[in-house]
């Protein structure tokens, strides 16, 4: 696979704008790492003027030791067949950041999810209400301070690993040997 | 930590309330029960991934139609509830509500690891562990997934379970409905009320038992009578 | 004095003791006391239902040099017995405590009462006319009783009666028209002398006749194309008034179609004209209308979304079932459509009755915002019931009866069009009534109707009666086939051979005793096996299959605007409009005759008119 | 007819047809299967199911009205069975022929949409409104057919048809169109695909049957047997001479009735407007041509 | 199932109402919620309600190892797993610049193609099944089956395979396994005569699918459709074709395209890529013989792998359309964060939704069938 060029619009947007570095990461893809007032902006000058009308996703990481969320944009040419992924951070107190539902209709979809699940509130946003949690009345799920295994097991009972039926069984010799430190709590 | 001695597989066949002195009432309670190990019909609701082996089952390769196993849309015209694998909490509530509104006798069987302890998902803040709190089950498909001949092992074995009269936890949900219902408050909450009235239920067709009622079922009727159906009146 | 004269001056005593206590809380009682009464005098009269000769009344007096004479025959008692019947259950309903709660809404009972014993009287009056001016005179009487009626609820009602007022003032000048061409070609009004004089009329003349009558009968009867008034006008009537305007004030037209049309000018004779360019006979033209009578207005009323304008359009539309089988002259047919005028006033009757207890009760007769109320009020519910399964024409009820004859003497007569366009006509009103008892009384119970009660006595007793009068007619047609026999007889067509349960025939005949029987038979077998097993517990209305979700209280989970939205996806555009466009051209037409007419007499003599209309007229004539 | 063989002939009759109705339905489930490539029920199957739906402990129920629906929907079809002569037997044929059968099939779907209605579930009103407009579709087909047919022979009694069929040859030779038109709606009355619309799974969740279980169901799965048997005796009663004996009338039954499911099994079902278009054009054609050539 | 919703004073005036579709229905695929507000039977709105599938995967990544979690991604998408575990290791090989061996790539795309005949053949049962048209699932089942017979005897699972592992697959194929890919890919062949027979060319099937739930480029662009979908509104976009992976590249196939973007046209489009599927497959069977190697990277001990920091997006075409990874690692033992860009995300929610507005209630079903909504993509 040879290196691809990037084509030229792109390239032109890129350097017209500043507060950005980009770097070409494999044939087809490239990062740029933006700072989060300059992000719409060139969201809209990429879909504007270089054809990045396919909005991939946008994944959000919480950057817990950072005391940051990371948000970024997956954007796909269908014309120079790239993928830009767009990097921007936002301090995670005020975990709120501004929609891009009026530049790309499937950001309302993410949006929501992180919502949902990291609790950042996109201004703008058409649906910012729940949808896979709406029955879910804890923190939201992904953040890294929520731990999933000790709300499990406050929560849920288990079954237990040595029931009767099981000590009748090896009482005839059969039946599963669980040494004690394998025994889950 | 409640045991898996406690699903009612165990429980002992209950006596006829009264002597049946008609000769005839043994042979016509036999074809009943023939008749419901041989006609299953299975609620068509793919609660979980083991719902894609459901497919293949019930079609042209493993034709379940041969063993009188058919799939129903409503919960009204089923008597099998297969919970096909890991239940989230939002899915369990709904699971609850469409086995209350099946008619007896129900039958529950858990396919897939997952409903028996959490399968894979063990870890996972938003899947119930333990299928057997919060539903009479009466048979579990182990297996991730278990494969259709599996899953139609398990169906001959529940006809046969059925045809002798052994398997009858759905009496154990009326019986001890308070325990499920503890459970299932424990999960989503004190306030937690589905339409149909069990407790009624059970007094009418005098299936309640000492734990029908109990700390739980106070608790629920705390918060809200239950649903009585409008009845019809001239004044 | 005759019974005739007892009757006549009861309705009129009646009449004068309901002005007396029309401010009163007892005119109700007065009313249905004197109504009772004539019933009773009535039945005296049964004969007349039975084949005896005509009753004249003692009670003759002159106009204009023309004696009016007043007579009862079978098909006057027919029609009177209906009359009073229809009259009688709707002032009782209307006395109890509706007549308190239309009190309250700031409303008279008491003029409602007087409009309806006027009514009664008017009606009595006109199946009593025994010659073409009393007739006439009678019909204007009933045209201005009927308006009295239905413009007492003023407002929109007022808008509709005048607009009935209108139509029926154009159709009695039509009558009028007749009238003066009879007269000047016998120098009589008397029907003897009409019937002497008809055989050697020409073909143009029965024709002139018969639609010069005819759109005067056919206004009041709401053939088409009069009928846009009625829905409408009746729709805005109080109550029980409404419940008998639509019973049996229609059939006043079709009373004077039977008696001008078959009785005097004989149907041979409508058969005998053929309309040029076709072939058609003036017979089939009218069959045709009637079966568009049948039609269009049913299926006008499948998208009512309002139950009492529902029900005025099937009014409209079994009119034409009546007619229809009259016209077809057979003895199976007529007694088919003259079976159905008691048959529909039953089924009419109750069912705008349990639609007025519906609305007494709940405020609204809008089917959008309804459903739900079988088990709040299951007695009314009982009465919808029977009378949907009667105007849908379903056995065991009486509405099968009179459509069944009417589908067989069409079968037998060999006119496939006219039963394939009956039979559609049925299906639409087997899916409107179907939408009309659905959202009144099945499907979810509204929250704001949870605490809503049965109807009172005074309304349940009479809507049970004509459940009770449905059934039995229905299961032993006979009662009222004996009658409607001598009406055949009286007005000189062929007489049906019937039997108690119906029509015996070699080629398919109907016996509705023994069919009734093993219908409650197999009833009885199937409530057996469903009683005998498992016992059954009754749920609440929110424990109900939602896709798997918890249905709530607030949720609209209630099926019932648009109800046939798939059919209307089919046939919606072929009527979208198509009344209101329909009544414009009818509208406009007039407008533009009237005015073409003023601008004549403004521009040329006014004589020269008349004299155009004279040389028409004998053209016509000659 | 001496009063016993009829009385005899009313209680025989459902009882035949309900057990051949089982049959058919035994056929209907075969042929799907075999369509499909699988093997299908065992024999007993139908009568097991309806004996399940029977034996239910609770039985869920939305008020007295859901109870009389059903009562009416099977009652009625007993009722019904006895007007439908069978080789044998004429029962109450001679006292209303063909119109008031036509009407008496009525009262079974009036009871159904009564009970459905009471459920309160729009599935199941959505349901019986497409119900009701499929019956005003294929019933305009069906009483053109009727008209035909009882013109053609001067009778509605169903008993004499047969005995003038078996005198003059097979309905279906003398009136190829009409029987044709017969078909479609058969195939609508029996409300198999392409005509299903109103139980349509996919969309209503089963429409009438959502709220249905234990002898509500069972009912339902009665009335079918009944439905089934109906409409091929019904057909085979106008078009094919009725029967002389059993094993003919048999035979003619079964295969009047399994031609509508070989085509059931292979066509998705119609929207309600394509369905009425297509029953409208059609049939209706072809009914009122044979009328034509039937009556001129 | 809280007291206070039975507890309402009144009903809202209007004459809409209320249909839910799913969790428990027919029309849904799997086990998600469709709430439709209609009137008469026009839809007014429709609102996708998910989550009853939701089990916290990308939590449940983050608290196992970079291996573990093979075992954990094809339950993402049951109906079509192959791609759910091969993009996650090409995410994984990308992280840590693991050169997967070209007999691997060409095992993945053997495993990948037959998955998407699975999938395809399930979704014209269901298809079929939405207008009531039975037999087609029944057929396309009974014939999916085979292709997992044939993942059986390739990795000894039906439906989960758990095969691809970062560096390459498990194992080789086992012997005569070739012959017998062959020999399914001549059965399916000559079953699509019947296919056509039974539902393409059926009329009811094409009256009852034309013009539903269309949808032009312009809206399928800006609502991010992907996949058949986006293809059967005439824009000829395949991610193997367009960002090729694995030997793509090297293989011949058609991107097939319809123009009307319907439901029809959906269909036509599946039914295309079948052929091109068993187009693929045959060059991967005449072509694997020849290539030797070893089938799997050497990689560092599994339960202590600690993958190099830094992120990933890799990306695929599943049968459903554009799925995609997005790993990031902080040099642990365990994912630091996995997103994934389920393609149904779109399709199943808010293309639903603008598609279901204004559609007829009966062909609610049928749109979300037409569209392969995959609802545990949305869920996870």
């Amino acid at each position: 696979m040879t290196e691809r060029e990037l084509d030229t619009h792109l390239v032109t947007i890129l350097r017209e704008l500043e507060s950005l570095e980009y770097r070409q990461t494999s044939p087809r893809r490239v990062r740029i790492d933006v700072t989060r007032e300059a992000l719409p902006g060139l969201l809209e000058l990429l879909k504007g003027r270089a054809s990045y009308v396919h909005l991939s996703a946008i994944s959000c990481v919480d950057w817990i030791e950072d005391n940051e969320f990371e948000l970024v944009y997956h954007l796909w040419s269908y014309e120079s067949n790239h993928l830009v992924s767009a990097h921007t951070r936002i301090p995670r107190e005020t975990a709120r950041y501004i929609s891009v539902y009026d530049l790309y209709k499937p950001a309302a979809f993410f949006e929501r999810d992180i919502f949902e699940m990291f609790g950042v509130y996109f201004e703008g946003s058409p649906h910012m209400e729940k949808f896979i949690l709406t029955e879910w009345d804890g923190p939201p799920p992904m953040r890294k301070d929520f731990d999933a295994e000790a709300y499990v097991q406050e929560t849920f009972n288990w079954q237990s690993y040595h029931p009767d039926w099981l000590k009748e069984l090896e009482e005839e010799g059969g039946g599963v040997a669980i040494r004690p430190e394998e025994v889950r709590r | 930590m409640s045991d898996l001695s406690k699903i009612p597989i165990h429980t002992e066949k209950h006596a006829p309330e009264e002597a049946r002195t008609n000769p005839l009432a043994g042979v016509f309670d036999e074809l009943v029960r023939f008749a419901q190990s041989r006609s299953m019909y299975m609620l068509h609701y793919c609660t979980g991934c083991g719902a894609i082996e459901l497919p293949p089952a019930m079609t042209s390769r493993f034709d379940m139609e041969r063993l009188g196993i058919q799939p129903m849309v409503t919960p009204r015209q089923a008597d099998i509830l297969l919970v096909t694998g890991y239940v989230s909490v939002k899915t369990l509530k709904r699971i609850i509500l469409t086995y209350e509104q099946m008619p007896s006798p129900k039958y529950v069987i858990g396919i897939c690891s997952c409903t028996v302890n959490g399968g894979m998902y063990w870890q996972s803040y938003a899947t119930a562990k333990k299928l057997s709190e919060y539903l009479p089950v009466d048979l579990y498909i182990a297996g991730c997934m278990p494969r259709p001949e599996a899953v139609i092992e398990g169906m001959r074995a529940l006809m046969a379970n059925i045809q002798s009269g052994e398997t009858e936890p759905w009496k154990d949900y009326y019986q001890r409905y308070d325990y499920y219902l503890g459970n299932q408050q424990h999960l989503f909450g004190d306030n937690w009320q589905t339409p149909t009235d069990v407790i009624g239920q059970a007094q009418h067709y005098g299936l309640a038992g000492p734990e029908t009622e109990g700390e739980h079922t106070r608790i629920l009727q705390q918060y809200q009578q239950p649903l009585v159906a409008h009845k019809l009146r001239l004044k | 004095m005759s019974l005739l004269d007892a009757l006549l001056l009861t309705a009129l005593g009646t009449l004068i003791a309901t002005l007396a206590t029309v401010r009163t809380r007892w005119v109700g009682y007065v009313a249905s006391l004197g109504l009772g009464l004539q019933l009773l005098v009535l039945f005296l009269l049964a004969p007349l239902g039975y084949g005896a000769p005509a009753v004249t009344s003692g009670l003759a007096w002159d106009l204009f040099g023309q004696p009016l004479v007043l007579r009862y025959d079978a098909m006057s008692w027919y029609f009177a017995l209906i009359t009073l019947g229809a009259g009688l259950v709707s002032s009782v309903y209307a006395t109890g405590a509706w007549s308190d709660h239309y009190r309250a809404a700031g409303r008279s009972p008491g003029w409602l009462q007087f409009a309806l014993a006027l009514n009664v009287f008017t009606m009595l009056l006109l199946l009593a006319s025994g010659d073409f001016l009393s007739l006439f005179i009678a019909w204007e009487l009933v045209s201005w009783a009927s308006f009295l009626l239905m413009a007492l609820a003023a407002g929109p009602a007022l808008k509709w009666s005048l607009r009935y007022i209108t139509y029926a003032t154009a159709g009695a000048m039509s009558m009028l028209a007749a009238l003066g061409i009879v007269f000047h070609l016998t120098g009589s009004l008397n029907y003897a002398d009409f019937m002497a004089a008809v055989d050697q009329w020409s073909v143009g003349l029965i024709t002139l006749l018969t639609v010069l009558f005819g759109a005067g009968f056919a206004v009041k009867m709401g053939i088409l194309p009069f009928h846009l008034w009625q829905a409408g006008a009746y729709a805005e009537t109080p109550g029980p008034g409404m419940a008998f305007l639509g019973a049996i004030s229609s059939r006043m037209g079709l009373y004077g179609m039977m008696l001008v049309w078959v009785q005097l000018i004989g149907l041979i004779r409508l058969i005998e004209v053929h309309i040029p360019l076709t072939f058609l006979s003036l017979r089939d033209v009218l069959m045709w209308i009637a079966a568009f009578t049948i039609i269009l207005p049913t299926y006008t009323a499948l998208k009512q979304n309002d139950a009492r304008r529902l029900l005025a359009w099937h009014g409209i539309g079994q009119g034409g079932y009546m007619l229809m089988g009259i016209l077809s002259a057979s003895a199976l047919g007529s007694a088919g459509g003259i079976l159905h005028i008691f048959n529909y006033a039953t089924n009419q009757a109750v069912l705008l009755l349990a639609v007025f207890a519906v609305v007494y009760r709940t405020g609204t007769a809008d089917l959008n915002k309804l459903g739900g109320l079988f088990t709040r009020m299951p007695l009314t519910f009982v009465a919808m019931l029977v009378g949907i399964i009667g105007l849908a024409g379903i056995p065991p009820m009486n509405g099968f009866v009179s459509k069944w004859m009417v589908y067989r003497s069409l079968l037998s007569e060999g006119m496939p069009l006219l039963f394939v366009a009956s039979v559609i006509g049925t299906l639409g009103t087997i899916l409107s009534v179907y939408k009309l008892i659905h959202n009144t009384f099945l499907g979810q119970l509204r929250l704001e109707h949870e605490p809503v009660q049965e109807a009172p006595w005074s309304m349940v007793i009479p809507m049970m009666v004509l459940a009770l009068i449905i059934f039995l007619t229905g299961f032993m047609p006979g009662i009222v086939l004996d009658w409607v026999a001598a009406v055949q007889a009286a007005v000189g067509l062929p007489v049906l051979p019937h039997t108690l349960g119906g029509v015996a025939d070699a080629h398919g005949g109907l016996d509705m005793i023994m069919l009734v029987l093993v219908l409650f038979a197999g009833f009885g077998v199937s409530a057996l096996l469903f009683y005998a097993t498992g016992r059954s517990e009754p749920v609440h209305q929110l424990d109900n299959y939602a896709g798997g979700h918890f249905l709530s209280a607030d949720v609209r989970y209630h099926y019932s605007d648009h109800f046939y939205a798939g059919l209307m996806h089919r046939i919606g555009h072929w009527y979208r409009g198509s009344f209101l466009w329909f009544e414009s051209v009818v509208a406009s037409l007039a407008s533009f005759l009237a005015q073409w007419s003023a601008t004549f007499y403004r521009l040329m003599q006014p004589a020269l008119p008349m004299l155009a209309m004279a040389v028409i007229v004998l053209w016509m004539v000659s | 007819m001496e009063i016993g063989k009829r009385i005899a002939d009313i209680i025989l009759m459902p009882i035949v047809a309900f057990v051949i109705g089982l049959f058919m339905v035994l056929m209907l489930r075969k042929i799907a299967a075999k369509l499909q490539r699988r093997v299908g029920p065992p024999f007993f199957q139908p009568l097991i199911d309806i004996i399940k739906f029977y034996s239910k402990t609770t039985q869920v129920s939305h008020g007295l009205l859901h109870d009389i629906g059903i009562i009416m929907a099977v009652g009625g079809y007993l009722a019904a069975e006895s007007l439908l002569p069978v080789p044998g037997m004429d029962g109450l044929s001679d006292k209303g022929g063909i119109i008031t059968l036509t009407y008496f099939l009525m009262i079974p779907s009036l009871g159904l949409a009564l009970g459905v209605g009471q459920c309160a579930n729009p599935n199941g009103s959505i349901g019986i409104s497409r119900a009701l407009t499929a019956m005003l579709a294929y019933d305009i087909p069906f009483v053109i057919v009727i008209f035909g047919v009882a013109w053609h022979y001067g009778t509605t009694d169903l008993s004499e048809m047969i005995s003038l069929q078996q005198a003059q040859g097979w309905g279906a030779f003398e009136m190829p169109l009409l029987a044709l038109a017969g078909l479609f709606a058969l195939q609508g009355m029996m409300g198999k695909q392409p005509f299903e619309i109103y139980v349509a799974p996919a969309e209503i969740a089963t429409g009438p049957m959502v709220e249905m279980g234990g002898k509500y169901m069972g009912g339902l799965f009665v009335m079918q047997c009944f439905q089934l048997y109906t409409a091929g005796v019904l057909y085979t009663t106008l078009f094919l001479g009725g029967g002389t004996h059993w094993l003919d009338f048999l035979i003619k039954i079964f295969a009047v009735v399994a031609i509508p499911m070989m085509i059931a099994f292979t066509f998705p079902r119609y929207r309600t407007e394509d369905m009425l278009r297509l029953m409208w054009k059609w049939p209706v054609l072809a009914g009122l041509l044979g009328i034509a050539f039937v009556m001129y | 199932m809280r007291p206070e919703n039975y507890q309402a004073q009144s009903h809202p005036p209007s004459n809409e109402y209320e249909l839910f579709i799913g969790p428990n229905h027919p029309g849904i695929e799997g086990n998600y919620a469709f709430k439709l507000k209609l009137h008469g039977d026009v839809v007014l709105a429709g609102k996708a309600d998910g989550g009853y599938l939701h089990r916290g995967f990308e939590k449940l990544m983050e608290g196992r190892l970079w291996i573990q979690n093979i075992a954990l991604v094809p339950r993402i998408c049951v109906p079509d797993p192959v791609p759910m575990e091969v993009t996650y290791s090409m995410a994984v090989e990308d992280l840590c610049g693991l050169e997967v061996p070209e007999r691997a790539q060409w095992l993945r795309v053997l495993q990948l193609e037959l998955s998407r005949i699975a999938a395809h053949l399930f979704t014209f049962g269901g298809h079929a099944a939405t207008t009531g048209m039975y037999t087609t699932s029944y057929w396309g089942i009974a014939d999916r089956d085979l292709i997992l017979d044939l993942f059986e005897a390739l990795t000894g699972g039906r439906v989960y395979h758990i095969f691809n592992i970062p560096g390459g697959t498990r194992r080789d194929v086992p012997p005569g396994f070739l012959e017998q890919v062959s020999q399914t890919l001549d059965y399916l062949e000559s079953r699509l005569p019947d296919y056509d027979n039974l539902l393409f060319t059926n009329q009811v099937f094409i009256t009852r699918a034309k013009d539903v739930g269309a949808m032009t480029q312009e809206q399928a662009l800006e609502w991010g459709v992907t996949g058949p979908n986006l293809r059967a509104t005439g824009l000829a976009f395949d991610v193997r074709r367009d960002d090729p992976y694995l030997v793509y590249e090297q293989l011949e196939f058609d991107v097939p395209t319809e123009a009307a973007g319907d439901a029809w046209a959906r269909a036509m489009v599946r039914r295309a890529e079948l052929k091109q599927s068993f187009r693929i497959l045959r060059q991967v069977i005449e072509r694997l013989p020849s290539i030797g190697g070893p089938v799997r990277a050497p990689i560092p001990n599994p339960l202590a792998w600690n993958v190099p920091a830094g992120e990933t997006y890799a990306r695929v075409e599943s049968s459903k359309g554009e799925l995609a990874y997005y790993a990031v690692s902080n040099g642990g033992d365990k994912p630091y964060r996995v997103h994934v860009r389920g393609p149904s995300s779109m399709h199943a929610v808010q293309v639903l939704e603008w598609l279901a507005e204004g559609a007829r209630l009966e062909d609610v079903a049928q749109i979300m069938f037409s569209l392969d909504a995959c609802p545990p993509e949305v869920d996870r």
